[in-house]
């Protein structure tokens, strides 16, 4: 477990990588790069996962002591979920430039653009 | 309570911004004035900030009242208080300059969400320089990012492909800033960059310290556009509408620089970097490459804009280099050359910017004509590029000076040519524009004098005198960083 | 716990992560990447993350997906192959080995999984967890941390949503409305689809708003409370078409309430300048509220979170799935 | 209606019966029951989706076996929140009831779902499945 959940984290964002590096599809590289950021996610949430520990809600209102080794790190749950609302809007923005991309060349595809941005009358 | 300028530095563009969304669609009228407003209000809160500075040397702000390492605090040295006045300067000048520019590029009606966007964007630039929270600067730089993408779009059909790009790369960038941090959490269990360099030398000596090194500054060097990775800056700068460019070209890749030599002066420490990691050849090598390559794209193109765009490449590669040669005087030439190129910037744009709109084209061509119809442009021009090339009393001359004499003490030579041949290179460039104006055939015969509108004239002006001014005041800016650089420096 | 599963479920995700870029369908791809998700929301519940897992399934599973299809729905969902480029597959290649090998370096001196003493669970958030609520009488310590001690990342988060309900208006907006030509927009009318639709939309806006509300007990908050009103609201837009889904909230009414819901949470943070108080610190209203000042604050600045998220959701689909024009959508 | 009252009855039934009692043990077998059933229709499901000819059959064997198989586990689930706890208190009987409307909203929303994708293909013109056409 130890090295498992932060190796699927690397493989994810490296399976992210290649997609954003590699894909020539526009859609297929923003779905890396939502990949991506969940390898990230999944990085940081499993580094503030606890053995034997529960959800970081208190019990009971926090009556009958609070010890720290009960509850989950909240710390990087946060963070966390800045990343994915981040992540959302980056989305949005990504597609709807997309959608316009799409609107003036008729393709998804990143060589069908370029072929048509070098055309001297497009 | 004079802290409370810190806040307000970044608070009053953020309000400004909110108040602007609010009210856009009811009273588009009202617009500009509330701009005005903001970004005059902004103004004198940065020169209330500096004030402090001067002789408190360091303010700090706790949001919510909770002290750093459990809350979010903005931490104001002196660096940080010139970069506020700098952002705060430049656009003050770009919005003077786009209100009148904007009209040309977007239709009225999506004026309201434009400057909605623009004070955003300020906003978290000058949130970039002051924060003193590691996952507060991804936050920021997602908040910049994307208010940035929206308005760089807005260039038209041309735009959308490198905004594309833009988007892609940007988002590449923050995500390895974040997983860098993510290492450096995981050994350090705190996020606040002074807490950091307390914790940070008890695991000098560790694996992820070093991966986090890297992927935050790749991630950096991503995002500023430094030499390897500038390939996105160049086309999306260009084809984005003038108003825009006015405020992203200056601002947007030296914030980023400042964000580095927080997280390497402050956060690592130069000592690590110099001593234990011992990287500076690599990045004096990327350094150089990056003045080298930017300088002979420099001379191989043709158009204003480009032109701009890839002095902005080579000027990096000083900054970048300033930094990591080490030296004491090397670092306050690179922070003195980020506030003094913004103003280059943001000048040259301008001036480009004018050029296209009264002249119709940004050619060489186009350029020398201006020398003949558009006289304050001209010679607001004229400054600029004596301040590219470094003439002495302009606040080029200085920092390239202070480069210079750090690579000779630190012995990367190669650096300093580089430098040498970049002052060549705009020399160079110099002439070729105004060799226009006594060779060029011009179809008609008698060119007239056009008047620039105000709102040209006047930012053009204040920034030539300003550039002229931050020049003479040198020996007072000098003392002035000096104080606030990071220990460890020779 | 049922370290078997999360096991499984480890090996499962990058498969079918796989399976979502592999696909040579784009829709296809997107319903893949919405089950990717779903199932990350399992790991993270399995790893303590409540609040994690259910702003996942609503943003990456539910509504990052709806964009999508809003997008592919109006363009193509089929994937045009050109001849394979080696040179440009080598870099991406090379650059990936790289990154991963520079991550797996430094993955082999971090702490143990789980270890509750390493430096993430033994540094700052012991205090969180030890004193989060006799500062502020909420049990939730999630929500404490995100609208209190680290209310500026939150406050900037929800900017980061209206900035993109902004840019995404801005770059699809046409300069003129296109000639509507409104003939066959209701075309598709189905009567079982909008009975049921207006049945269960009342339910879902009363379930968001329990989610903002009770954020302070359970899982939840502005964010997945906003995401789940944004919903809603997109499946009254789906069923009912878009001219009525115009009439409910038009996209200049929505521009402003995203911003007014920025402005109640930095208005909010603002009341304790005029003391002469920290940006964002509630304590100033401990003369009002007595010691739940801090409690109801968060409350309020969720509700502003909530309204900025839901008109940013809805909004971002709207202009989507109309292609800025307002016309028609699906 | 029906099953709603069905489940509220079992609910409150199951309030009542103490733990280690005769009936708390016909009680888990009662969840074992109604889990291995909701298995094997997503079983059904699976094997119809992957064998059946065309989209229509497709979505018949989906809307229908995935239905009712969920809400056969979810009935499953809330009878189990009750009986696996130690003592009821009022959130155990909270959740016991959230997801009673889990299974109502499911029973609304999936049929409308499928409905929706069938006309979809209705629209699409996709033309059913005849005996003498290959299967596609």
């Amino acid at each position: 477990m130890t090295t498992l959940s932060y190796s699927v984290a690397i493989i994810l964002m490296t399976m992210g990588l290649w997609a954003m590096l590699s894909k020539k599809n526009l859609i297929k590289k923003l779905m890396g790069l939502a990949i991506f950021q969940t390898g990230i996610i999944l990085f940081f949430i499993s580094m503030g996962a606890k053995e034997g520990a529960t959800i970081p809600i208190l019990d009971h209102h926090g009556y009958g002591g609070i010890y720290s080794d009960d509850y989950a790190n909240p710390l990087t749950q946060i963070l966390m979920l800045t990343a994915i609302v981040v992540g959302v809007a980056t989305l949005g923005l990504g597609l709807a430039l997309a959608r316009k991309i799409y609107a003036h060349y008729g393709s998804f595809n990143e060589d069908d653009i370029l072929a048509n941005l070098r055309e001297p009358n497009e | 309570m004079s802290s409370q300028w810190a806040f307000l530095a970044m608070g009053i563009p953020f309000f400004t911004a909110l108040i602007m969304g609010s009210v856009g669609y009811a009273a588009p009228r009202f617009m500009r004035w509330i701009g005005a407003t903001g970004i005059t209000l902004a103004v004198f809160a940065s020169i209330g900030l500096w004030s402090t500075v001067s002789t408190d040397e360091y303010v700090s702000y706790f949001f919510g009242g909770w002290l750093p390492p459990i809350g979010i605090a903005l931490e104001v040295d002196r660096i940080s208080a010139l970069m506020v006045l700098m952002v705060h300067g430049v656009a003050a000048l770009a919005y003077i300059f786009s209100l009148k520019a904007l009209p040309n590029e977007l239709p009225a009606s999506k004026h309201p969400v434009y400057y909605t966007l623009y004070f955003l964007l300020i906003s978290g630039f000058v949130a970039l320089a002051v924060t003193g929270d590691v996952f507060n600067v991804y936050v920021l730089f997602e908040v910049c990012a994307l208010s940035g993408y929206a308005l760089l779009a807005m260039g038209g059909k041309k735009a959308y492909v490198p905004t594309f790009n833009y988007v892609l790369m940007g988002s590449l960038g923050a995500c390895f800033y974040l997983i860098g941090v993510g290492y450096l959490f995981i050994k350090t269990g705190t996020l606040n960059m002074a807490h950091l360099a307390d914790v940070l030398p008890t695991v000098f000596f560790s694996r992820s310290i070093l991966t986090a090194f890297i992927l935050i500054t790749v991630g950096l060097f991503v995002k500023m556009a430094l030499f390897p990775f500038h390939g996105w800056m160049p086309n999306v700068y260009t084809k984005a509408p003038v108003s825009t460019l006015c405020l992203m070209a200056p601002l947007g890749t030296k914030i980023c620089v400042y964000v580095l030599l927080r997280v390497v002066g402050y956060v690592f420490s130069m000592e690590y970097m110099t001593n234990i990691l011992a990287v500076q050849p690599i990045m004096m090598t990327l350094a150089t490459l990056a003045i080298v390559v930017g300088t002979l794209y420099v001379v191989y193109h043709r158009h204003l804009t480009r032109i701009i765009m890839f002095i902005i490449v080579s000027e990096i590669g000083y900054m970048v280099g300033g930094i990591f040669l080490g030296q004491m005087d090397s670092v306050i030439g690179a922070v003195y050359h980020i506030a003094a190129d913004a103003l280059m910037t943001v000048t040259l744009v301008m001036v480009a910017g004018v050029v296209r709109h009264c002249l119709g084209g940004d050619a060489i061509a186009d350029v020398a004509m201006m020398f003949r119809r558009l006289p304050t442009t001209a010679i607001a021009f004229v400054i600029v590029c004596l301040s590219v090339i470094g003439v002495p009393p302009m606040p080029g001359f200085f920092s390239k000076f202070l480069l210079i004499k750090g690579a000779f003490m630190s012995g990367y030579y190669g650096f300093a040519v580089a430098l040498l041949i970049a002052s060549l290179t705009a020399v160079f460039l110099f002439f070729r524009f105004f060799e226009g104006y006594f060779y060029m055939k011009t179809d008609n015969t008698a060119p007239s004098v056009i008047q620039e509108p105000w709102a040209y004239r006047i930012p053009l002006v204040v920034a030539a005198i300003g550039l002229v001014g931050f020049g003479l005041s040198f020996s007072y800016w000098y003392g002035f960083i000096k104080l606030a650089l990071p220990l460890g420096l020779a | 716990m049922l370290i078997a599963i999360e096991v499984g479920l480890l090996i499962l995700v990058p498969c079918v992560a796989f399976v979502a870029l592999w696909l040579r369908d784009l829709m296809s791809a997107v319903i893949v990447l919405g089950a990717y998700s779903f199932l990350m929301c399992l790991v993270w519940t399995g790893m303590g993350a409540v609040d994690v897992a259910f702003t996942e399934a609503a943003v990456g599973a539910g509504v990052s997906t709806v964009f999508f299809i809003a997008v592919l729905f109006n363009t193509t969902r089929n994937i045009t192959f050109n001849p394979l480029d080696v040179s440009s597959k080598l870099v991406a290649l090379v650059a990936c080995l790289g990154f991963g090998y520079v991550l797996l370096q430094g993955v082999s001196d971090l702490p143990d999984w789980g270890d509750p003493y390493s430096p993430v669970n033994a540094g700052v958030s012991t205090y969180y967890i030890e004193n989060a609520y006799a500062d502020t009488h909420v049990p939730n310590l999630v929500t404490t941390v995100l609208a209190d001690y680290r209310s500026v990342d939150t406050m900037l988060e929800t900017t980061v949503v209206l900035i993109a309900l902004l840019g995404i208006f801005m770059i699809l907006k046409k300069d003129r409305p296109a000639q509507s030509d409104s003939s066959d927009t209701q075309a598709h009318d189905s009567l079982i689809i909008r009975l049921s639709a207006r049945f269960i939309a009342p339910f879902i806006q009363l379930f968001g708003l329990y989610v903002v509300a009770h954020g302070h007990h359970s899982p939840g908050g502005g964010f997945q409370g906003g995401v789940i009103l944004g919903t809603g609201l997109i499946l009254m837009a789906m069923s009912m078409g878009m001219a009525s889904a115009k009439r409910l909230l038009s996209i200049p009414r929505m521009i402003i309430l995203a911003a007014v819901g920025v402005l109640i949470y930095a208005g909010w943070g603002a009341v304790p300048l005029v003391y002469n108080g920290y940006f964002l610190d509630y304590s100033v209203w401990e003369s009002v509220f007595g010691s739940m000042a801090r409690s109801h604050s968060m409350l309020i600045v969720e509700i502003g979170v909530a309204l900025t998220v839901m008109c940013g959701m809805y909004g971002i689909y709207m202009s989507l799935v109309s292609d800025g024009g307002m016309q028609e959508g699906l | 209606m029906i099953i709603n009252m069905v489940l509220v009855g079992l609910v409150a039934f199951g309030t009542t019966v103490t733990h280690g009692g005769p009936l708390h043990s016909v009680f888990n077998a009662l969840v074992g029951v109604l889990l291995i059933a909701g298995l094997l229709f997503f079983l059904s499901t699976c094997v119809g989706i992957l064998r059946f000819p065309d989209f229509y059959t497709r979505l018949n064997a989906a809307g229908k076996g995935d239905t009712l198989s969920t809400i056969l586990m979810l009935v499953a689930c809330a009878l189990m929140v009750i009986t696996s706890a130690h003592h009821v208190d009022r959130t155990v009987v909270l959740s016991a009831i959230k997801i009673i409307m889990i299974v109502n909203f499911i029973f609304i929303g999936s049929p409308t779902a499928t409905h929706a994708l069938l006309e979809a293909a209705h629209w699409s013109e996709i033309k059913p499945w005849k005996r003498n056409d290959p299967p596609c």
